[in-house]
């Protein structure tokens, strides 16, 4: 497993849509609870592009580049 | 990659998570479990999942997210390395009753009698084809698992449980070698066919005619059943929660939809040879999707002289998910009355059922595997369907993406001039003869 | 279509009727079809067939001497294309044998089922019978 | 036949399709050597011109010209056998067989006494274990079963009978109980017509928990002993005990029905069900245990369907009704939902399933014209047809009880399967422990 951050302030989130129905609903969701609980973490939403079994290199390398940690949403 | 993260999966999945993970090497990954469904629940009613508990640990979902972002790794989470996967041993030794009642609680079997698959009749299978008994036939997986592989003998033994006679045995490590499971791992409980061509359907007996998809005839159930028992067996699936998770489940995974093409008695040429072969090879092919309906109760199955093959597919597909294909299985009467209204090849048939089987984009977008499968791909830029999510909503589009979506085989004993579909997907054809 | 012949030895077929016996102890296409088959105990398992009413032979009725100058009832069962059918045979007579009277009728009611108006008018007006089935 | 019997003669005409069943048939009901001609098959379809010509050649089976040999069937003087009376008893073979292990699997197999796969061989011990589980006397007569109704004879059968076939099938003794009520319907899963038709059956009361049924996920699927044997019970019984299941004479289906093997059984998911269990609604109390039979085309899945995915709330109620489209109205609609769907149903307004019944039966509707054009669906009868014009609009099933729902699976998915099958009728589980 990946080394795990000391803490998600100033850190970018990402919330990853794999597609299942309802997983936007709940990112929003979560979303809204990091700005109203951790304000200095950005949060980012983002659905995966492809069907859901398969990877999406694309935004792979967004997030490596760009991103902290991810929280990603299966099933519905 | 280096990025922490933190997977939320509802409850309902939760052995299948926690199973998942440790297969994919990851025993120890830090899964956050919200309640289940989501789908179809207000965002205030999902808000307070948010805010509250995970139905799983009890503990305050959003602080477990947090927690498994920052939390310093121990010792266990770190570890790389193989561990190998116990599936007991070689042999096991009781009474026949013992025994039945010992693969029936181990999940070896499809809760229904076997043959025991003792030394002797594993070696009489095996003799059926040249092939070495510590040869490897093929990998296979239920769904996204790290496939398990196989022998030929092992495959043997599944063929001797369901009932197989040895002559039969080419023809399931076909099945085998191909590597497509007939459970597959997914909440959407699907279903899966085989087509056979070739001279073996009559060296065999296969049945091809009256009650041709029925449990009429020893190879048609028979080999039917042994690519369920080979997914559970050498495919590690079938384990409900675990890798089986259609909600409902698909009374055709027992015996798998056989289909003996009836070849004497079409107009056109055999699957097989459109796939490719030569027409005295002995090839059986795969298909996965749905399920199977009848085609006589539609709209347009009631005109004698002229079928109305028009709307009879589009009220049929009305329901078909564009996601698989359409396998029309059609009765010789229904193949020699179309051959008479010109269709004089399954490709022209396939042309113009392409064509003519449409929908509006409205109601192409108000399908779910449109949202869950297509929509992604337009995402993505793939065509058809990144064009489609820019048409407007009384734009008409085919049911099924692309011509190749469609397969049409001849099977039935004539008694009515009837077709029945499938709303399944062409896999692969394989080679029987290479088994031999 | 022999797998169907010894299917049929079991149910009721004609070959069956005329006493030849149900099922044979041993099947010798078995025998050679497996080779040697594995020594084992010897069991005794039930039969597991249902019991069937016992079937009253029907005479067939006298047949005519001739169809010059009869009536023929052309009776359909209903299944698609019948009436058709029934009609060409209706056409072959006038062609072929002038004299005989032919009279097309629908059975009533399921095709397996009897149409008791039609019989009593069959039995009062009819010499022979000639009936569809099938499509 | 029966006109024969008023001593008319009668020259049968069938396309050879139906040969085999033509002839068994013909003797089952008690005529061994009826004069039957055969024509070439179909004749649904072909023009004038070549029914003719089918006429002016050959009886296909005889080879001799056809038209003359219905002028014989009708005229030729009658052979000894032909004008014979008197009773006979159709034969079922030996009451016991004896061989080893292999050789009776095999024995069975040949004798069409199986679904072709293995079977648990039915041995005086397990026969009798089996018996244990139930009050009856192995005597007493179970039921009658005919391939269908008015075509064949019904054969009658007994509990011991019906005892060997739940032992083939692998069933355990606790299972009896429930394939004596399936046996006392006389309602065959292999019911012959030249459509492929599947039978099913709904399992209620605390038995399902009794038996470890699986409700759950896959519940339909080959993933528990109870659902498995007692589907494939039935299968085996209606070749059995009624001799049916043989194709081309007691089984007609042109290409046949995979379900046939197992039939669908569903045991019904009452503890996540919202709604008044299957046999409650039927005038059963919740802890009897009620086996509930349909019959019909087959099933589907209603994920392809249109209206599943409008967002955010999934219109389940919308997406049944136009699943149904391709249905014919000759039988009715089975709904097999799972309990994610009953719920959402529920969050709908649809507290009952009488309330779900009540809506989709108006608003299913199909106009008059597409009616016609398809062959298992009928128009409205009585006073209000007679102003239907092609393109009225009216609702494809008449009445509310055409629409069953059952709540089954394991809450992974809010989906839900269909059958375009019929209620047939409900029986006690428990007057046969």
């Amino acid at each position: 497993m990946a080394p795990r951050l000391d803490s998600l302030h100033g850190k970018t989130v990402y919330l990853v849509d794999t597609g299942f129905h309802g997983s936007d609903v709940l990112l929003h969701q979560i979303q809204a609870w990091f700005s109203a609980n951790l304000p200095d973490t950005t949060t980012v939403f983002k659905r995966k592009a492809g069907p859901y079994a398969e990877d999406d290199p694309a935004l792979w390398k967004e997030i490596k580049s760009q991103g902290n940690a991810v929280i990603m949403a299966v099933g519905h | 990659m280096g990025i922490p993260s933190a997977p939320l999966v509802t409850k309902a999945f939760k052995d299948l998570a926690i199973l998942n993970a440790a297969k994919r090497g990851m025993p120890h990954e830090r899964i956050c479990f919200t309640p289940h469904p989501i789908w179809g629940k207000t965002p205030e009613e999902v808000r307070a999942y948010v805010e509250g508990p995970d139905p799983v640990t009890g503990k305050p979902l959003m602080k477990e997210v947090v927690d498994a972002l920052t939390v310093p790794l121990s010792e266990e989470d770190k570890k790389s390395g193989t561990v190998s996967v116990s599936t007991g041993p070689a042999t096991f030794t009781d009474t026949a009753d013992n025994l039945q009642e010992f693969y029936l609680n181990n999940g070896y079997t499809d809760f229904l009698p076997i043959i025991l698959p003792t030394e002797e009749r594993v070696d009489r299978m095996m003799r059926a084809t040249s092939h070495k008994p510590d040869e490897v036939v093929g990998k296979m997986a239920a769904g996204a698992y790290p496939p398990w592989s196989y022998s030929v003998r092992q495959v043997a033994a599944s063929a001797v449980m369901a009932g197989c006679r040895p002559e039969y045995f080419p023809i399931v490590l076909a099945i085998a070698s191909s590597g497509m499971a007939s459970l597959f791992s997914s909440t959407n409980s699907f279903a899966f066919a085989m087509v056979i061509n070739g001279p073996i359907r009559d060296k065999l007996e296969f049945n091809y005619g009256i009650g041709a998809l029925g449990p009429f005839a020893q190879p048609n159930a028979t080999i039917g059943r042994a690519w369920t028992l080979l997914s559970k067996n050498l495919g590690n699936g079938g384990i409900p929660g675990d890798t089986y998770l259609g909600s409902l489940g698909n009374n055709l995974n027992y015996n798998n939809v056989v289909i003996a093409e009836h070849e004497d008695a079409s107009p056109w040429v055999p699957l097989h040879v459109q796939k490719g072969f030569k027409r005295e090879e002995n090839v059986v092919s795969l298909f996965r999707g749905l399920g199977v309906v009848p085609g006589q109760v539609a709209r347009g199955s009631s005109a004698n002289e002229n079928v109305q093959f028009d709307s009879q597919m589009s009220d049929l597909f009305s329901t078909f998910t564009g996601f698989f294909g359409a396998l029309i299985i059609a009765d010789p009467l229904v193949a020699a009355r179309l051959k008479e209204q010109g269709y004089d090849t399954k490709e022209k048939l396939i042309d113009w059922l392409y064509k003519n089987t449409t929908q509006t984009v409205k109601d192409y977008k108000s399908r779910n595997y449109a949202y869950l499968f297509d929509y992604p791909r337009a995402l993505r830029g793939d065509e058809p369907w990144a064009t489609w999510y820019k048409l407007p909503d009384d734009a008409v589009v085919p049911h099924f993406p692309h011509a190749s979506d469609f397969n049409i085989v001849v099977a039935g004993g004539q008694t009515n001039a009837y077709p029945q579909a499938g709303n399944l997907s062409y896999g692969v054809s394989v080679s029987i003869d290479k088994w031999m | 279509m022999n797998r169907r012949n010894l299917l049929g030895l079991l149910g009721m077929s004609p070959v069956a009727l005329a006493g030849m016996p149900a099922l044979a102890a041993t099947d010798k296409k078995t025998d050679t079809k497996k080779g040697a088959a594995p020594a084992g105990p010897i069991l005794e398992v039930l039969n597991p067939r249902g019991t069937p009413p016992p079937i009253t032979l029907i005479p067939m009725a006298k047949r005519l001497d001739t169809l010059n100058g009869k009536t023929i009832y052309l009776v359909s069962d209903g299944f698609p294309g019948a009436d058709a059918f029934l009609n060409q045979i209706s056409i072959w007579f006038k062609k072929n044998m002038p004299s005989v009277t032919t009279v097309y009728r629908l059975k009533a009611g399921g095709f397996a089922d009897d149409d008791p108006k039609l019989m009593a008018e069959i039995k009062d007006k009819g010499n022979a019978v000639i009936m569809a089935i099938g499509h | 036949m029966q006109i024969e019997k008023m001593g008319i003669p009668t020259a049968p005409m069938v396309t050879i399709a139906f040969k085999d069943l033509a002839l068994t048939n013909a003797a089952k009901r008690g005529m061994p050597h009826e004069r039957i001609c055969f024509t070439p098959h179909p004749v649904w379809g072909k023009t004038d011109e070549q029914m003719y010509a089918y006429l002016e050649g050959n009886d296909p089976v005889s080879g001799k010209p056809l038209m003359k040999e219905v002028i014989g069937a009708l005229t030729d003087p009658l052979t000894a056998d032909e004008s014979k009376s008197g009773t006979i008893t159709p034969p079922t073979g030996e009451p016991i067989f004896t061989g080893t292990a292999d050789n009776l699997q095999q024995q069975f197999l040949d004798n069409g006494m199986t679904d072709f796969m293995p079977i648990l061989l039915p041995t005086r011990e397990k026969v009798d274990a089996m018996l244990k589980a139930t009050s009856h006397k192995p005597d007493e007569i179970v039921g009658k079963m005919t391939p269908a109704q008015g075509a064949f004879p019904a054969w009658s059968f007994t509990v011991q009978q019906v005892a060997v076939n739940a032992v083939m099938a692998g069933a355990l003794p606790e299972y009896f109980p429930v394939l004596l009520a399936i046996g006392s319907t006389g309602i065959s899963a292999l019911f012959s017509s030249t459509n492929s038709l599947v039978s099913a059956a709904v399992i209620n009361g605390p038995i399902r928990d009794k038996l470890q049924m699986n409700y759950g996920i896959g519940a339909m699927g080959p993933f528990n002993q109870a659902n498995a044997v007692i589907g494939r019970a039935w299968t085996l019984m209606s070749k059995n005990l009624d001799g049916g299941g043989v194709a081309g004479e007691t089984y007609m289906g042109s290409q046949g029905n995979v379900i046939n093997y197992n039939n669908l059984i569903i045991p019904e998911n009452e503890k996540d069900s919202p709604w008044t269990p299957f046999h409650v609604q039927k005038g059963f109390k919740p802890e009897e245990n009620v086996i509930s039979f349909f019959f019909g085309f087959d099933i589907t899945q209603g994920q392809g369907g249109k209206g599943l995915g409008m967002k955010p709330i999934p219109h389940y109620h919308e997406a049944m009704s136009a699943n149904v489209a391709p249905f014919a109205s000759l039988f009715g609609a089975l709904f097999i939902v799972d309990p994610l769907v009953a719920h959402g149903l529920g969050d709908l307004g649809f507290k009952t399933k009488e309330a779900i019944a009540d809506w989709l039966q108006k608003n299913t509707t199909v106009t008059v014209k597409d009616v016609k054009t398809m062959l298992f669906s009928g128009l409205p009868r009585g006073p209000e047809a007679a102003n239907l014009t092609d393109d009225s609009v009216i609702p494809k099933w008449q009445k509310a009880d055409a629409f069953n729902l059952v709540v089954c699976g394991g809450q992974t998915n809010p989906y839900h399967q269909l059958a375009n099958m019929s209620y047939r009728l409900s029986v006690s589980i428990d007057k046969w422990t």
